[in-house]
């Protein structure tokens, strides 16, 4: 009642529009705090051989896995070695006169890695592990392997260099995590921020205590 | 080959890896496109980017040689650990192990040979420097050659000899400014065996005469591990009990159940003097013992040992009751009772208590020999750079090479090195850096680090089988064009002096691998092609020796003690010295200084004085009272050859007439890391040698203190800042239980 | 001459005309004596040797500040503690005394009030300065983000923020709605860029009694709003020291403590500014020796209450059972600290005792360097709260007798005075530091006290 | 999203001791045998190259700046502080990982938490550096970024910065650091063990410290696994994690046990136990 006549006083002078003004100024700042992380624009990036994913995974239908061979026994995934690309090319007759290809000799002759650019590139501070994500879709839940890989990579199959086109920030990655869906392990939920103490297993369910990010040392390093 | 495909993984990626991690957890990009990834063109199907694989090495810091394996991730070594395989030190590495990775990481090392040209050191590559050694070398006259090198041994050790040998000369001169070399004479008189295996894990009483064997005596790791179970008690046996007696307490001392402070230079005296007590009171004793050493000891009555030692009385009663009690013991011999002109008779009066104990052949037992002498370990001694030294006043040589030693910086000042140095024709020196001693080279080469080296190595010390450990390269070279491997320079050397015994070797690494294999038979059986054993051998780090049936067992063991040579002249001090204290450098993890430059090293506090990053002198507190000396007064500490100015520790750990000094520091040429810092013990030692072996006698510097009015802030870990807080303030810490308390026996 | 004596004993002169108060006031704004530049002048010239200071700081890392492992917020959080208790003193006056209507409150209450919300600034500061990584000081807001992540709000440092966010806030309001209808009277006097300035200010007001009625309340509400505020602010920032494992800070009494400390230093504080602005702004007709009389005694009793606080702090942890606290207590009183903490002590409670002489209460040089004395013990106190018990907490090994900050730390301390200086001369330069309606209202009062009694 | 989780939780949060039973599969816990344990400092040098951390100098050294993880303390006995017959006494001295650690509750940004396994983890680059933790730390053992080491001070010129280990950051400057367990080894065997469907076996991980120490006066292991060797210890030392006050000092009846925790009267339930020095008085 009363802050109701002093508004009144003042609305008068207009100073409600201001105040309004200043209200959505503020939600409009939070907004975009929330979404920034989706900002991800994933340019394209130059690479010293445009290896064309969409011929090897999307055409020849390629398991990801079969180049991309360290991905399932490492954190890193790594880039093939280049003797895995002349195993097969080597004897691949009709290509062999393609710019591509022959850069790609070009670097065998001369024993020499090729410096391909990284796309997906973390924080420093951030420990991604590929085997475990890996083993979990892949060899247990048994869900196709394009599928699985394409839940951070995307749809390489559709592209020839590989894009970025998921955010990779952490939210994002909590988005998954926090998800209740039925195969998610209870433990690879996340809870911020943490509790001070360990929860008693009356709260958590055993499967949660020894692993899944719920502790900040699981991703952060 | 197998080995070029190693070297292939052992190639460095473009390590994106650990150059991002230094720039980490601030802002780091994570836009795509920014960093490059790589991986190997022909990866071994085991290599695995991200995953670390262990490659076994050997440790040559200390003559301990420890095994050890290396982590290398990446194409890069991160870290070592110890070798399980080995049984020297069973899968454990000490710090100074640890901090080898900086000796190869090390930014100060040398990347380019250094001739002398117009008396300036220049820069050159190793194609022009190969020929100038060679023709050079070649141009000895004969027999006009010097080899100054640290201990060696192994293959190493064979090819400087050859080399040495091939320049008709017979001067491999192996030098060491910290040698053992009394003790080993000593051993093999009354022990029978310069370094016969000690079963300290088996005793139950140690008494250690300045032998610092936990920290930088022997084979340090080896020990440590045997000391945990020496301390663990079983049904069988009780928790062992360690009585230390030094003038200025080590980190042995500081873990012994008794400490025990003595004049230095009296050990061999006390030792006596308890021989004398035990065979009163057991003449059953006697009978291992020559009449010799009972007529000597009878000499050694308590009371006169009491006044010479200025043990106290309580002290000498409990330790002889203990040595009554407990059986069986041990009695060690270390530096600080043998660095005297007497010192060899220390040495062997206090050995000969393991007779009078009856301790040989049980905890004393003799080590298993070698079937290889030539390939086995040469200790240095001292000896050698006086030799050395004579040699160049005589201007006897036309060539010398140096390599693994630091004569300049470590020789006493008396013996002149600095100056008579340039009398050698051509200075070739092998060095990692640009030290002391490779300033005044006429020829520097850039040597690889340990990490980067192929070698084998046998141990002076050696646990329970004989065993030779192979040290292969954890890394591909840091320059490949800038250091190369000492064996392969040498293996060029002989090539010219003797092409045909050598023309079949490409190189030092097909020189071992050639050696190893043909006497594959002499070691523990690998099946398998000589493919598979070198594979396998080098997989494993260490091979161990069939020892032929003659060489096992205690039974090498003199039966009796032989006569001794006691002569303790000069024990004593005259009364009125006008240096009224005694030196007691101290050794640390610097070792004789060529550690000096690990920063990791640096900054790890004393153990006992948590100083870092500078020397300090250590005065008994009684002593600074007397001269009123306080934490941080920079003394003058002068002895007759020579004085140096450092900050005063008060340190209760001395006998009051001793200071204590530690060595490693004072560099002048060492790299950002040592440069300045400290002083050098060395520098101001008195020309004392022992009188039976010759050898420098380090603990017999005398030498007297003045303040020079000046103080300074001490550096160290200790609460520090805080009045120099030396208990726990009442707070419960570290709490001590009495042993007899103690349920050892019924812990895990 | 009888009205001289008459001026010298009451709190303001009552034949004060209302155009004169306006006169006086807004000369303030207008022409202030040369000494107001030099202060001004001053207080800038330190604040660039603090911002240089924390220039560099940022660039270096902490370390330049001297802090290390034990003591690791050295003179930061101290001053931080400092300038959040000379805050307490504006609410003091302007609303504590406004509710239980003590009149003589209205001639500085402004100045007072500015004080409050410009030393909170000040305070601000500290929190960022002393943080490691002052870049990522968005972690401790709890707002929505892509991380998905809160602050903890757990941490006493996290309900600081809060609470003097809102205190900040709210004493800004308070301060600005206090002074719309002087806004008001400026912008009628003024011309040219002010006179729009003030009619911003003044939200068009008119002066009419529904105007007024509002006004009223709301500042009566805010006031009511604006008490436990104070009184909780620096009870949270005591409980970053009551609820932390320090020897010697958690101590129950802490917030009480801190409370009395913080109005003490404020009131020490008003009595400096006091004679400054009656110097530099010619205001000898309105801050008056009678009203520096009653703030000073006012100033004594909070001594006193902070006294018997501080006796009691020290009675808790001698008669508690943490024997490691007790040690740091005796380490305070004989240790490397003892010269400070005896001045502490000393200018803490046996200096206020000269403020029980007429005397020196009517004496402005001698209150100015006694209210400044009193200060300096005032922050002593916190510093000896910080600095003593981290150089000699439960670990031995990690005690540190020897720590003194570093001239980069001195230099953002004495910085943070000139930052606050700066501020507050601005402040007194564009709005009246005395309520020049409130005065009016003042002189009526008493006019109209003074004909009852005639009458009577 | 989860304040409502804090929220409702906050009885939990204010929760001052640990509950038993909190880590039924994994809880990572240290004893260290005094009386093994020589000082010799060679963990804290295999802790410098396990962790990155940066080599600080004499100067910054001598103003209490180093930043050593773990260090080994060394005291003399008040009885004979100036002829300690009885030598030194030795204590290695790193983050004692606390159930209750003070250091969590009042970090304003909730930059170090516990896990799920017992360890009490740092975020670095979640740390703003307010210090509150190091100021609530009983032991001490927390070391602040006082410089920018890698760039500006150039703790690692070149080519040390390859002997870097990259499974962990280079803390940069203005943040809080500490001894960690090595997580990063613990967090490569936790995978492997899950890749391979099974438990984490005792002695498949070790820290950085314990794998060097040449009398393995360090034990690591996990202590809900009841046949761990570090459980063992535990168990016939009587130390029981979630009690702050263990048998030995209830009564006089058990003189021969060894095991304590270093401040366990302030109750942060450390995770490491002690066991007293033994010291023979009849030599």
């Amino acid at each position: 009642m009363m802050s109701h006549t002093i508004l009144g006083s003042l609305a008068r002078r207009g100073t409600v529009r201001a105040a309004r003004a200043w209200l959505l100024g503020v939600l409009g700042a939070l907004g975009l705090a929330l979404v920034s992380g989706w900002a991800w624009a994933g340019d394209k990036v130059e690479q010293p051989i445009e290896f064309p994913h969409d011929i090897h995974a999307g055409k020849m239908g390629i398991n990801c896995m079969y180049c991309h061979t360290y991905a399932r026994r490492s954190k890193v995934a790594g880039i093939p070695p280049l003797r895995k690309c002349m195993g097969c090319h080597e004897n691949i007759e009709s290509v062999k006169d393609k710019p591509r290809i022959k850069k790609l000799f070009e670097y065998w002759e001369k024993k020499e890695a090729i410096p391909f650019k990284k796309v997906h590139d973390l924080p420093d501070f951030v420990r991604f592990n590929h085997e475990r994500h890996i083993q979990r879709f892949y060899f247990q839940l048994g869900r196709p392997v394009q599928e699985v890989c394409g839940y951070c990579h995307g749809n390489v199959a559709g592209m020839t260099v590989a894009e970025k086109v998921e955010p990779l920030s952490m939210g994002w990655c909590i988005s998954c995590h926090q998800k209740d869906h039925p195969d998610a392990p209870a433990g690879t939920r996340v809870n911020f921020p943490r509790m001070s103490l360990a929860d008693s297993p009356a709260q958590e369910p055993k499967a949660e205590t020894s692993h899944g990010p719920n502790d900040c040392w699981q991703c952060h390093k | 080959m197998k080995n070029l495909q190693r070297r292939d993984f052992l190639r460095v990626l473009g390590w994106g890896g650990a150059s991002a991690s230094v720039a980490a957890c601030g802002f780091t990009s994570v836009d795509s496109g920014v960093e490059t990834v790589k991986s190997y063109v022909e990866p071994e199907d085991f290599n695995v980017p991200g995953v670390g694989i262990y490659y076994a090495s050997t440790c040559t810091q200390c003559e301990g040689l420890c095994g050890v394996v290396g982590r290398v991730r990446d194409g890069r070594i991160l870290k070592l650990e110890g070798n399980v395989a080995s049984t020297i030190n069973n899968g454990k590495l000490c710090g100074l192990g640890q901090a080898s990775v900086q000796h190869h990481y090390n930014p100060d090392r040398l990347r380019a040979p250094l001739l002398r040209k117009d008396g300036e050191l220049k820069p050159i590559t190793w194609a022009e420097a190969m020929p100038i050694l060679l023709d050079r070398t070649a141009a000895t006259r004969d027999g006009r050659f010097a080899f100054l090198t640290g201990p060696v041994s192994g293959h190493f050790k064979v090819l400087a000899g050859n080399t040495t040998e091939a320049l008709g000369s017979r001067q491999h001169l192996v030098y060491d400014p910290l040698s053992t070399r009394i003790n080993r004479v000593a051993a093999e008189q009354v022990l029978g065996s310069g370094a016969p295996r000690l079963l300290l894990e088996q005793a139950q009483v140690i008494v250690s005469f300045g032998a610092d064997f936990l920290d930088t005596w022997v084979s340090p790791v080896h020990f440590a591990g045997q000391y945990a179970r020496f301390r663990r008690a079983t049904e069988d046996k009780p928790r062992g009990t360690l009585v230390q007696i030094e003038p200025r307490m080590t980190l042995t001392g500081a873990n012994a159940d008794r400490w025990i402070a003595i004049r230095p230079g009296t050990e061999g005296v006390l030792a006596l003097g308890i021989a004398h007590a035990l065979l009163a009171a057991r003449p059953s004793a006697a009978g291992a013992v020559p009449p010799a050493l009972v007529t000597a000891a009878t000499a050694f009555d308590r009371s006169r040992v009491l006044t010479d030692t200025g043990v106290s009385a309580e002290a000498f009663d409990r330790l002889v009751k203990l040595l009554q009690d407990r059986s069986p013991a041990v009695v060690l011999s270390g530096p600080s009772a043998e660095g005297h002109v007497h010192g060899y008779s220390n040495a062997q009066a206090i050995l000969a208590l393991n007779w009078v104990l009856g301790s040989v052949g049980k905890t004393v037992v003799a080590p298993v020999k070698s079937p290889f002498p030539q390939i086995a370990a040469e200790s240095g001694d001292t000896a050698a750079l006086r030799q050395f030294a004579d040699g160049l006043a005589a201007g006897r040589f036309d060539t010398v090479f140096i390599h693994d030693v630091n004569p300049v910086y470590s020789a006493p000042a008396f013996l002149k090195i600095p100056e008579l140095l340039p009398k050698a024709g051509f200075k070739v020196v092998f060095a990692q850096y640009r030290d002391e001693t490779a300033n005044l080279a006429d020829l520097v080469l850039p040597v690889d680090s340990s990490l980067e080296d192929w070698g084998t190595h046998v141990a002076p010390y050696q646990g329970e089988n004989l065993e030779l450990t192979l040290q292969q390269p954890l890394m591909e070279r840091l320059y490949p064009d800038g250091t190369r491997s000492v064996g392969d320079v040498l293996l060029e050397v002989l090539k010219r002096q003797r092409p045909q015994e050598y023309k079949g070797f490409a190189d030092y690494y097909a020189y071992l691998r050639a050696a190893l294999v043909a006497n594959r038979a002499a070691f523990a059986p690998i099946d398998g092609d000589d493919e598979y054993f070198w594979t396998e051998a080098l997989s494993r780090g260490v091979l161990h020796v069939k020892a032929g049936a003659e060489a096992h067992g205690a039974e090498h063991a003199p039966a009796r003690l032989p006569a001794l040579e006691l002569d303790f002249a000069g024990a004593t001090t005259p009364a009125g010295d006008p240096y009224p204290f005694t030196l007691a450098p101290a050794v640390r993890a610097l070792r004789d200084g060529r550690h000096a430059n690990l920063p990791w090293l640096q900054e790890t506090p004393d153990s006992l004085t948590t100083i870092v990053w500078d020397s300090w002198a250590e005065v008994h507190p009684a002593t600074a009272k007397r001269l009123g000396i306080v934490d941080g007064d920079i003394l003058e500490i002068a002895s007759a050859s020579g004085s140096l100015k450092v900050q005063a520790y008060v340190f209760p750990g001395l006998h009051p007439d001793v200071i204590g000094l530690p060595l490693g520091q004072g560099h002048e040429s060492m790299g950002r890391y040592a440069n300045g810092i400290g002083v050098n013990p060395f520098r101001i030692l008195d020309p004392v040698f022992d009188r039976r072996t010759g050898e420098l006698a380090m603990y017999a510097t005398r030498v007297r203190v003045s303040k020079t009015g000046t103080r300074t802030n001490i550096v160290s870990d200790e609460g520090w800042k805080s009045g120099n807080l030396k208990t726990q303030a009442g707070r419960k810490l570290v709490a001590v239980l009495p042993a007899d308390k103690a349920k050892l026996s019924e812990e895990v | 001459m009888n009205s001289v004596t008459q001026a010298k004993d009451k709190d303001i002169r009552e034949d004060l005309s209302w155009s004169q108060i306006n006169r006086d006031v807004l000369a303030s704004l207008e022409r202030p004596r040369a000494t107001y530049w030099v202060l001004f002048a001053l207080a800038f010239a330190v604040f660039l040797v603090g911002l240089g200071c924390e220039a560099y700081q940022y660039d270096t890392g902490l370390g330049v500040s001297g802090m290390n492992n034990p003591d690791v917020w050295g003179l930061y959080i101290a001053t931080f503690i400092f300038w959040i208790g000379m805050s307490h003193s504006g609410t003091l006056l302007s609303a504590i005394l406004h509710i239980i209507h003590a009149d003589w409150r209205k001639p500085i209450y402004r100045f007072a009030e500015a004080m409050t919300t410009f030393s909170l600034m000040t305070a601000g500061l500290f929190v960022a300065v002393h943080l490691g990584r002052l870049w990522e000081i968005y972690y401790a807001l709890p707002y929505p983000n892509e991380r998905w992540t809160w602050p903890n709000f757990q941490s006493p440092l996290l309900w600081d923020a809060m609470a003097i966010f809102t205190y900040l806030s709210s004493s800004i309001l308070f301060l600005y709605v206090g002074a719309i209808p002087d806004f008001a009277i400026c912008r009628d006097y003024a011309t040219g860029w002010r006179k729009t300035f003030y009619g911003k200010l003044a939200l068009g007001w008119m002066g009419t009694d529904r105007q007024w009625r509002n006004f009223r309340v709301s500042y009566l509400v805010i006031a009511c709003f604006l008490i436990p505020l104070a009184v909780s602010v620096h009870s949270i920032v005591a409980s970053d020291f009551a609820m932390s494992q320090q020897p010697g800070w958690h101590i129950t009494s802490f917030p009480p403590y801190f409370v009395a400390g913080a109005l003490y230093s404020g009131c020490a504080a008003i009595i400096t500014l006091f004679i400054i602005l009656r110097h530099v702004f010619r205001f000898e007709e309105y801050m008056t020796l009678p009203i520096l009389d009653k703030t000073a005694r006012l100033t004594f009793a909070i001594a006193m209450v902070w006294t018997y606080l501080n006796c009691i702090e020290y009675a808790t942890v001698w008669y508690g059972d943490s024997e490691v606290a007790k040690e740091t207590l005796m380490q305070r009183a004989t240790g490397p600290y003892s010269v400070y903490w005896w001045a502490m002590n000393f200018l803490g409670s046996v200096l206020p005792f000269t403020l029980i002489f007429k005397k020196v209460r009517a004496n402005l040089s001698a209150m100015m360097v006694i209210s400044l004395l009193l200060n300096l013990g005032m922050w002593l106190e916190r510093w000896m709260i910080v600095t003593p018990t981290f150089s000699h907490g439960y670990y031995p090994w990690t005690w540190n007798h020897s720590f003194f900050p570093s001239l980069v730390q001195w230099g953002i301390v004495f910085g943070s005075f000139g930052w606050f200086g700066m501020l507050f001369m601005l402040f007194c330069k564009l709005v009246p530091s005395v309520s020049m309606y409130e005065v009016k209202e003042m002189v009526f009062h008493r006019k109209l006290a003074r004909l009852h009694a005639s009458q009577a | 999203m989860s304040l409502d989780a804090t929220l409702n939780d906050w009885t939990k949060l204010r929760q001052t001791h640990p509950l038993p039973g909190s880590h039924p599969d994994l809880k990572w816990a240290m004893a260290i045998d005094l009386d093994a344990c020589t000082g010799c400092n060679a963990c804290v040098v295999a802790c410098y190259a396990e962790n990155n951390l940066p080599v600080v100098g004499k100067e910054k050294f001598a103003a209490g700046q180093a930043m050593h993880w773990m260090r080994i303390e060394r005291y003399w006995n008040e009885a004979d502080e100036n002829a300690p017959e009885q030598g030194a006494q030795f204590l290695p001295m790193m983050c004692q990982q606390c159930e209750a650690a003070p250091c969590e509750t009042v970090c304003p940004v909730g930059a170090t938490n516990h896990t799920n396994d017992g360890l009490n983890s740092q975020v670095y680059n979640r740390c703003i550096g307010s210090r509150y933790c190091s100021a609530n730390c009983p032991y001490k053992v927390r070391y602040f970024n006082w410089y920018n080491y890698p760039e500006q001070v150039k703790a690692w010129p070149e080519p040390l910065p390859m002997q870097l280990n990259p499974d962990l950051t280079v803390r940069t400057k203005g943040v809080m650091e500490k001894c960690t367990f090595c997580v990063q080894r613990l967090t490569d065997a936790k995978n492997n063990a899950r890749t391979e469907g099974r438990p984490i076996r005792d002695g498949e991980v070790t820290t950085a410290c314990a794998q060097a120490c040449p009398t393995s006066a360090i034990t690591f292991g996990n202590l809900s696994d009841a046949h761990s060797q570090v459980a063992q210890k535990w168990r016939l030392q009587r130390v029981e994690l979630d009690k702050d006050k263990q048998l030995k000092d209830i009564d006089g009846s058990h003189p021969g046990l060894r095991g304590y925790r270093i401040f366990e009267d302030l109750r942060p339930y450390p995770s490491v136990m002690y066991l007293e020095r033994v010291r023979d008085t009849q030599a």
